[in-house]
């Protein structure tokens, strides 16, 4: 209890807590639990937009959309060392993602059906997600807000890209303005959902809010993105699906209108459009991969048992 | 032929090599066995179509009838297209992708260091940009077919198929006809004949430290330089690389 | 949403219904693990394609904007096709492309019947000719789904992972919406979800035959019949199926 | 040599041989070989059409392209029928194409790349198909004949649609009218190679000719058919890819240039273009049905034993 309360002392004045301190196991696990699935999900990030890749519209699209299916499996890297210092490996924790038994974001569980999709996760998803992310570059845990204050800086960098194709297909042919409205219309509210259901559902919430582990309430962030949004959608010629979205000048928030919270729960659960082709996918990629990585490990160990045996 | 077709030709092929095996290449993304293999895999495909851009669009350029770099990509069917049958040949396993990507990297090696040195100064610009970037991508592939070759006898096992399946695609890239003498003639490009020997060294001293076994014929399939023949792949890969450009003509991207 | 507007979105639900799932089966051609099984397989293919012809060349005659039965398979993007997603779905193994099969066929079969009996004596007469067709169909499929079911326990353990995986998909051919009501109310069609307890009976009874548990939960997955959300595999299946028409627009075949 | 000769004169005589009569090892064996091979190339046959099913280019052409593919299917039946009379079955004669035993027609080992080539595989190789089959009508053996009747009918008949496919492309667009050319230029030699070397060079043709399981040389009907396919391509105003070839007034026959035999033979031995990828698929076709036949087995030993028990 003197160290518990110690900790929340350094904490609370600001202190970055670093792999070897004394830490809680409750603030270990949960740690564990939250970058993980960050991790996860920049993996299984990859495989939306990885469905366009071999379809981009021009040469110049397609070298975009590689850097930054690149740059995800870059952020997984980060994440998973981050893990790492917490003491669990990558593998375990790739093992408990294709098992089932760890989450990644259900936004990845929605498919892309058309070129503006790219532009849509670009702008939506990665714009919630960089809404749920900047404040945790001021996370209490010195590796992870590190890997958030990187990751940020590219997200940022995808998002506007995101915002870029969809301009550019919003001032395109009728076809293509069609297509971007389409996209809203698809992304729109599983983008809200990202943000987690509403804080007076969640548990675990003041516990990681006093950890620094969470900084936000899921309402807080989601009306940001909400009136951040609104606007660039707008500025697009692209509607919100919403009937009853409106300005709320007494607020100075727009008024909007929840997502379907049964879907969330039904795609959490398993049943999303995608979540089966997903983890059959990560499923396919470890278990096809698994001689590569006993033929290389093999080949390391003799290679390093004949510069012994030189010696 | 003039001494332009024959250099759009030449730069068709070059361009071409680039972008079918870059596409090939991106077909991996998010299945590698490994992290760091999606990330290095990525990062061959966007060089390779880094190149593509270059290539094609000098190819562009020459031939001077309005065409772009993306114009030739997207909306040429597959009996235009230059690119040795190696290029297009399908991933496979890992094994396989890695095989294929050395057999052409060691090639495209010495390609390019030869067309460092071209008569033509923008040809120049490109390999002396390109010759970094696939050094780099040799030195992988080259440590992965190795590898693997040296690894279990279950890797081992596949990458010798791998090997025994594609070394008949080795042949076509030392071809030579009309288009590479002209080039050679005008100091553009080196006839690719007489990059075979380097190649062969290299080849043999890779598969010795990979304990592979080089087939013994020669036998090379060819058609795809010449775009007479290709193979039922490259039609596959075209149906998905030129869909949106075929699909909505004339839009802006 | 007048009331041919209502029927020619009835009439493209049939028409990509049919068309959808008769090209994911003519991709087994060749294939097949036995002969008589690409003999069938083919037999099949080609009655939905025939059955494409009749429903959007309908389609086409009530839209009325001059487009034919090919306009609507080749040059509509996946946005604007109307078949369930059950008929997208990939083909994977054998065991899993007829159990996508009978699952079908006995919900198809139950529609054409009661499509006989149509208002609108076109669409009775397309169901006549069809009726006939799906019969033996269901009569196929359905034996090698308890053939398979009741054969070995791979087989059986197959079939039933196929099962699991296609039954989220069954619900979507029974829902209904205006259009469904639009087409009831002029007699043209019936209400699918009125079809449900004469399908659910034929499902209990073939399973049972086939010893295969019939999942708990009757979650369905939507949004291929609206259009709203298809899922990925459709995107791909039209960059093959539409290729053609799209690389060279106006020419006669 | 009694029986022998006896059996040489009812063949002189034109009657059939039938499965119960007796007849020489060498007649039986020699059969067994062609016909099998024959069935192969019915069922190899069916990938390189099978290519372009998916892409066929209206739902009509799709129809009669499955139609044909179907048909092929069928002939394989057919033959493997036939070849069974004589004591070889059909899983026999499967795993000797499989692991390479048996050959198939060479012609299948070139791909089909652009759709004109559903024309030139109509027009040409199952015209020369045609050719070859036509006098087999007449061939001693009683099953071998009547299959062939049955085939011919309907080979004439893909013959003619694949003659309309390469008139449509022909009177098309620049487009269509190029890939037609090309489509000749590809199929022109390898259609000339299917009837063969030449009869110089073919050791077993004599004894054949005798058994009439072989009624023409092979170099007879290769002329036949080249005499007969100029003009057509003459009519689609397309040019044969030989810059040799004339009409010759004295022999009434078209001089040519003779295929590559080299290639023809490189082919034989596997390295035609497409020899991998058709045993491929015909090996993976094979192997990953083996749990369906399986299955389909015990299912029909579970009923036989079922109806057994309730007698």
């Amino acid at each position: 209890p003197e160290k518990l309360t110690a900790f929340q002392a350094r904490i609370d004045a600001g202190e970055k807590i670093e792999p070897k301190d004394w830490m809680p196991a409750g603030y270990r696990k949960t740690l564990i639990r939250q970058i993980g699935q960050h991790a996860h999900s920049e993996i299984v990030g990859q495989l939306p937009e990885g469905n366009w890749i071999t379809r981009a519209p021009t040469l110049e699209r397609k070298a975009i959309l590689l850097a930054k299916v690149q740059d995800e499996a870059g952020h997984g890297l980060y994440l998973y060392c981050a893990a790492e210092t917490l003491g669990v490996s990558r593998d375990e924790l790739t093992e408990m993602l294709l098992d089932g038994r760890m989450k990644y974001s259900s936004i990845f569980n929605y498919p892309t059906l058309t070129w503006a999709d790219m532009g849509a996760v670009g702008w939506l998803v990665d714009g919630a997600a960089i809404m749920n992310q900047v404040p945790l570059q001021r996370t209490s845990f010195g590796p992870y807000s590190r890997a958030m204050i990187r990751i940020c800086k590219e997200e940022s960098f995808h998002q506007r890209q995101g915002y870029d194709i969809m301009m550019k297909m919003a001032q395109g042919t009728p076809a293509q303005k069609k297509m971007a409205q389409d996209a809203l219309n698809r992304f729109w509210y599983p983008s809200l959902m990202m943000f987690g259901p509403s804080d007076k559902d969640s548990v675990h919430s003041e516990q990681s809010m006093a950890w620094k582990i969470k900084m936000n309430t899921n309402d807080e962030l989601r009306q940001k993105f909400v009136d951040q949004t609104v606007p660039q959608a707008e500025y697009l010629g692209l509607t919100v699906p919403d009937p009853d979205l409106t300005w709320n000048e007494e607020t100075g928030h727009y008024d909007f209108t929840q997502p379907d919270w049964s879907e969330f729960f039904d795609v959490l659960k398993g049943n999303g459009p995608c979540n089966r082709e997903r983890l059959a996918a990560r499923n396919k990629a470890w278990d096809d991969g698994k001689w590569v990585r006993d033929g290389l490990l093999a080949h390391a160990e003799k290679k390093a048992a004949r510069r012994m045996a030189a010696e | 032929m003039t001494r332009d077709e024959a250099f759009f030709e030449f730069l068709c092929r070059m361009g071409d090599n680039t972008l079918v095996l870059g596409h090939r290449v991106s077909e991996w993304c998010g299945h590698a066995p490994v992290l760091e293999e999606d990330i290095a895999l990525a990062n061959t495909a966007l060089d390779l179509i880094g190149q593509t851009q270059m290539w094609l669009g000098l190819a562009a350029e020459i031939e001077g009838d309005g065409r772009s770099a993306d114009d030739l990509a997207m909306l040429r069917d597959a009996w235009d297209f230059r690119n040795v049958l190696l290029a297009e040949q399908p991933n496979g396993d890992f094994g396989q992708t890695m095989m294929r990507q050395y057999l052409f990297d060691q090639y495209h090696l010495l390609m390019l260091q030869a067309l460092a040195g071209s008569s033509d100064e923008r040809v120049a610009g490109i390999a002396a940009k390109s010759v970094k970037e696939v050094a780099y991508h040799v030195e992988r592939s080259r440590d992965t077919v190795v590898g693997l070759g040296d690894g279990t006898s279950e890797s081992h096992r596949r990458m010798q198929a791998a090997l025994d399946l594609l070394y008949p695609y080795v042949g076509e890239m030392f071809e030579s006809d009309a288009v590479d003498a002209a080039m050679e003639e005008a100091g553009i490009a080196p006839d690719p004949a007489s990059l075979r020997d380097a190649y062969d060294a290299a080849l043999t001293q890779t598969m010795a430290e990979a304990t592979l076994t080089l087939p013994d014929s020669r036998f090379a399939h060819s058609g795809g330089r010449t775009g007479f023949r290709h193979t039922e792949h490259l039609g596959h890969m075209l149906t998905q690389m030129q869909w949106l450009q075929r699909a909505y003509p004339g839009a802006t991207w």
